[in-house]
């Protein structure tokens, strides 16, 4: 494994950013240009660039709202954001079609073409590549807020230097969580190394005074992820991006359903963040969290729906993270309308504000919590480290290699897919089966004590259903999927 | 024992409700072969060939289903499985749409059965039982 | 004052009843003979029976929902209340117009009529006087749960008797919140008289075997009320309606907007009706707590209500009252459609649903909040007694009209009207003026600090002013009338 | 300083926004007579007759609006203050009805100007200027 958590010089960078380039026509755009790029960027005012944005928002101690939305057509895509400005959204995303995040360049412009020809969304997303700088940067004029590319890509190089160029400061995703939930055979030392470019390119940036948000993906598969271990590939995923030269990187988890356990999650994950990051040297970080309102199977009606979405705001707001990532009334269906993606920002950010100075406060049950999560993550991560012989991404490889590091549901062949995770009596998410995940001793307990207690308490022995029954049971109104 | 071949079409990752199909079909007495995610018309087809499957269960959940599955009951019929039923649920189009118009729409590429977002597959089984004679 | 705090004998009830029963023509149906009316009420399944219902969700604690309707139309009326069975009330309302509040049945007859022949609502609820026992049967009879009449009758007397001769197990109202908030003129012994019997009028059934459950109406003006004085209100008419021989009370409280106040104000308004009721010697008491959303002026965007709704039902899933009642997105506008109302009603039922096993926690917060209500509501109740010279009826109507207790923002002239609420600095619900308040000057110097902590932060100086900005900060989309 | 009576009509109880409205009006230097709640048209007459008013600002929340309001014009006009300017406003129909047919039948009772629900009264001051001339 020539992999290594190191930052690549800038000769490697520029050699591996010519054959980036050379991935699809549009990046030949002279607009790609280095010297160019960093001109525009230096041009973006402070309002619209998100690090600094969100910088504010910690410093105020409020909750920014930023929907997700992306349709092929760039006049239609345009609309949207101008939409969900107007409703409200203090931030903007482009979310990318599914072919682009698999480097599928080609079946991608087939969709734009013939969503343009029949005028009809053929793609779940913003083809950014096809598009180019160009497009990208009518775009981020047409907004007064910052745009973030949102994606899934094991290999985001070359959207990565599109979308930057464009003057959009914040990218979504990293080496395992742009990987794992996302691909199924792209080995991680692959998507890992893809993304330290992604991350170098920004560091790139950085020495040229301009601040871009790097954002590793929370959430994961969004089904059931103990928040132990997406802390842990959040933390990872930061020290990864912090030694490319990232300074400014928000953090993310996705709601698991019980109140004390989200925001437990949320503090433990900021502690911890900051914490590593200072252990291992990097100095001046600047670190942000963001929530994700429910990211499992939503509830079909649409007024559960909003009901789902405000209170995923309402956790977010009293976390006090700085970011809340909306959804819409229309998620369990399909992409949602404009105006239905809208509704979920109006209903997020009246949470958000009505909650402004309120917080969740300190108690024994909360404080137990994020020693709980604490504990865990210190241990997944010391296993890490061990096994990479103190080399972080070796580390990483291996561990997830042999199932030490092991997400629920994922789809890559590269996870071992041996964890599985069920609620406890109070609907906290705890692990049933460890598989060879990297917990001692005491913490394997205290997981089979807890779902144990709501086994005895459903009158079941404890199996595989409960974690069925857990899959369905927020769609169908349930936070625990009780008999 | 009838056999059933499942996966994901397309680009398409969603891996969540693949685990459930599969426990919940295993469970009703079925054998399954799981071709998972990322899997194209051509992987479902030689999965179906290489173990005489009764059906192909294609799951399409990120919305480029309509573009994914055109074709398909064409390269059965060149494979030389020309009568296999093919199932097709998940959230097949992209967005809320009319559902009766999407129906239509895969019926006419030659699906036997086109399923409405959120139809979970214990739902489908009676379906199943049926299409395969039980 | 001839007034009393005591038991009307049979002999004293029987003789107003001749009376009230002349009210209007429909107090003549022979429906309204007790004994035709106990052995309907037998009748009536364990299922539909309001207090058994409440009596069981208390013992699984769970929150019920119930929603607010009525149309003048009988039809209508019945349709409107399956279909809310339908979105998932468990408990139905028959919502009563203003004119049979205020007792003008000739007013509501116009509006009936005028509303049947336009077939459009004339009136804003279903004026069950008029309809007469026989139509309320019908409503009885087209439900599967539960019904309650609520109303805002400060003279409810002959209502009371149509409505339970009818099967109708559950009102709402009393003779302080049903007069204070609803009524101009009416002198507080009267309201109180008049409620003392509709209380015996339930105590006359429970003495044949009949529960019936009564509702003080907790959220009074609905506006800024401190928990303090509803809840003194509150043990007070439960005190009232014991002593006619209640025995099913469900004590009320309207969302304020701070969680932890809200959350201590429920379990304060439960320890403290328990305790007092316990004190006087009310034996075999079955007490139950309904916690209403937001009851203050509404947003009009109804992504934004829907939003309120479900926080408002978080509270009270967090606080685990045993009823919430529910408001619709089309609050600030007007009486809602039946769907909009059916909104309403599924978005709580899913919170409810989803919080189920789980509850506020303790905390130092909170436990503080609890003792200081109690605290206050103790004193309140100290000053009650004291000026009745140990009669609790008496007492209130002197504590009214000496400004003892006084309830902001309350139309009645038997009202002092000088307390005046304001937020403090974290959105509890504040005294600012305190008028002739019976607070001892421990409790004042804590309200003026805690508002001089806010003023402090926003700069500005103690003033009326601020009590207009929380007026109207939550329909803006904040708690804290911030300038 | 113009004369303002202001209250709310009918059997209608809702007293918060009177009592805004009073401190808002007074705040913009007008003479505010405020008669409350469950205020009938012969009490708002009276108390305009009495005072001089300018204008007689009537507030329906409640929903009984409609039947409230009729005839007022009228009486204005047999009480001898036939020019008086009449507002009305609040929640002024009961649900959500289309405002501009609402607002038709409001100024055909001759009412001059009338408000949707959610105007804050400090939206009408402009409108107040204007028509008190100033
Ligand atoms: C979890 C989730 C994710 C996870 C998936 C993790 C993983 N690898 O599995 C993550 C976060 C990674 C993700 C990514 C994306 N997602 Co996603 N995701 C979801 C979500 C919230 C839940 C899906 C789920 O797991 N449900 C639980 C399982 C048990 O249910 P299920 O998947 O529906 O499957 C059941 C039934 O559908 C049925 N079924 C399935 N197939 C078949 C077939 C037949 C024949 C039958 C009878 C039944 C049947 O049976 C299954 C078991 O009961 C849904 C929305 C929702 N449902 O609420 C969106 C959703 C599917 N995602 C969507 C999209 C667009 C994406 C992305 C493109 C990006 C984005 N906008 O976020 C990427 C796609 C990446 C890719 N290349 O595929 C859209 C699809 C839109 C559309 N069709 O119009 C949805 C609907 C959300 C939305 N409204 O926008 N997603
Ligand atoms: C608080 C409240 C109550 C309290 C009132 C306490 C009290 N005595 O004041 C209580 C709980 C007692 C109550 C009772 C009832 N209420 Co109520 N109540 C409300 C609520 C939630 C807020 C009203 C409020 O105080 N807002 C804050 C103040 C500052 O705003 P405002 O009242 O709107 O006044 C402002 C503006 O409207 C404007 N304005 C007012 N008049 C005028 C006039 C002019 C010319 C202009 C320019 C402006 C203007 O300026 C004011 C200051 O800015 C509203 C719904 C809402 N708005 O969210 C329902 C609402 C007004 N109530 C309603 C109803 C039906 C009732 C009841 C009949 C029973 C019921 N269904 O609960 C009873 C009526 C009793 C009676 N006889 O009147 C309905 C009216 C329906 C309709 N019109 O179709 C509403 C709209 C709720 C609904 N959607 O069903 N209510």
């Amino acid at each position: 494994m020539d992999l290594k958590n190191k930052k690549l010089t800038e000769a490697e960078f520029l050699s591996i950013r010519k054959e980036v380039l050379s991935g699809w026509v549009t990046g030949k755009d002279n607009e790609l240009d280095l010297t160019k790029a960093v001109e525009y960027l230096k041009q973006v005012p402070d309002h619209k660039n998100f690090a600094l944005k969100l910088n504010l928002a910690k410093q105020n101690n409020v909750t920014m709202v930023q929907p997700r939305a992306g349709v092929p057509e760039l006049e239609e895509h345009i609309k949207l954001l101008q939409y969900l400005e107007e409703c409200g959204a203090d931030f903007v995303p482009s979310t990318i079609d599914s072919y682009t995040r698999q480097n599928r360049y080609n079946e991608a412009q087939k969709g734009l073409d013939e969503s343009i020809e029949k005028h009809r969304a053929l793609l779940n997303g913003f083809p950014v590549v096809n598009h180019g700088v160009k497009n990208c940067k009518r775009v981020f004029e047409s907004v007064n807020v910052p745009i973030e590319a949102r994606h899934g890509t094991p290999d985001a190089r070359l959207l990565s230097e599109i979308i930057h160029a464009a003057g959009w400061t914040s990218n979504e995703g990293g080496g395992i969580s742009y990987n794992i939930p996302y691909a199924k055979s792209v080995p991680l030392e692959v998507s890992i190394k893809n993304w330290q470019y992604v991350d170098r390119l920004v560091g790139y940036y950085e020495e040229r005074g301009i601040r871009i948000n790097r954002e590793p993906f929370g959430p994961l598969t969004g089904t059931l992820v103990p928040p132990c271990i997406s802390n842990t590939v959040m933390i990872i995923e930061a020290l990864l991006a912090a030694e490319q030269g990232v300074k400014n990187i928000t953090v993310g988890y996705g709601m698991g359903g019980n109140l004390i356990q989200d925001v437990a999650a949320i503090k433990s994950l900021y502690y911890q963040t900051v914490e590593y990051l200072d252990k291992f040297g990097y100095k001046d970080m600047e670190i942000s969290t963001v929530f994700h309102q429910w990211m499992g199977g939503f509830p079909q009606d649409e007024a559960e729906a909003m009901a789902l979405i405000s209170y995923s705001s309402t956790v977010a707001a009293l976390s006090k993270s700085t970011k809340l990532i909306s959804k819409s009334p229309h998620e369990s269906i399909g992409i949602p309308t404009k105006e239905a993606n809208g509704l979920g920002v109006k209903a997020s950010k009246f949470i958000v504000n009505m909650l402004r100075d309120q917080v969740m406060v300190d108690s024994d049950c909360l404080a137990h919590e994020i020693r709980q999560i604490r504990k865990e993550v210190d241990c997944l991560m010391n296993v890490v480290l061990e096994v990479g012989e103190g080399d972080l991404a070796v580390g990483t490889v291996l561990a997830f290699k042999q199932g030490l590091l092991d997400i629920p549901f994922a789809p890559s062949k590269y996870n071992a897919g041996m964890v599985l995770p069920a609620r406890d009596n109070e609907g906290m998410i705890r692990i049933l089966e460890f598989g060879n995940l990297g917990f001692d001793e005491e913490i394997k307990e205290f997981h089979k004590k807890k779902i144990l207690e709501r086994a005895k308490s459903e009158q079941r022995k404890v199996s595989f259903q409960m974690t069925v029954d857990d899959v369905y049971s927020v769609s169908k109104g349930k936070l625990i999927g009780r008999p | 024992m009838k056999t059933i071949v499942i996966g994901v079409i397309g680009a398409d990752v969603h891996a969540v409700g693949n685990k459930i199909i599969e426990f919940t079909l295993s469970n009703a007495g079925y054998h399954v072969v799981n071709i998972g995610v990322l899997s194209s018309q051509e992987d479902f087809i030689n999965a179906a060939i290489e173990t005489a499957a009764d059906l192909i269960l294609v799951s399409s959940l990120y919305g480029h289903g309509e573009i994914d599955c055109r074709g398909m009951r064409e390269k059965c019929i060149e494979a030389g499985i020309a009568d296999i039923c093919l199932y097709v649920g998940g959230n097949i189009v992209v967005g809320k749409q009319d559902f009766s118009e999407v129906k239509t729409r895969f019926l006419e590429m030659g699906f036997n059965r086109v399923y409405p977002p959120g139809t979970p597959i214990d739902d489908a089984l009676k379906d199943i039982r049926e299409d395969l004679g039980e």
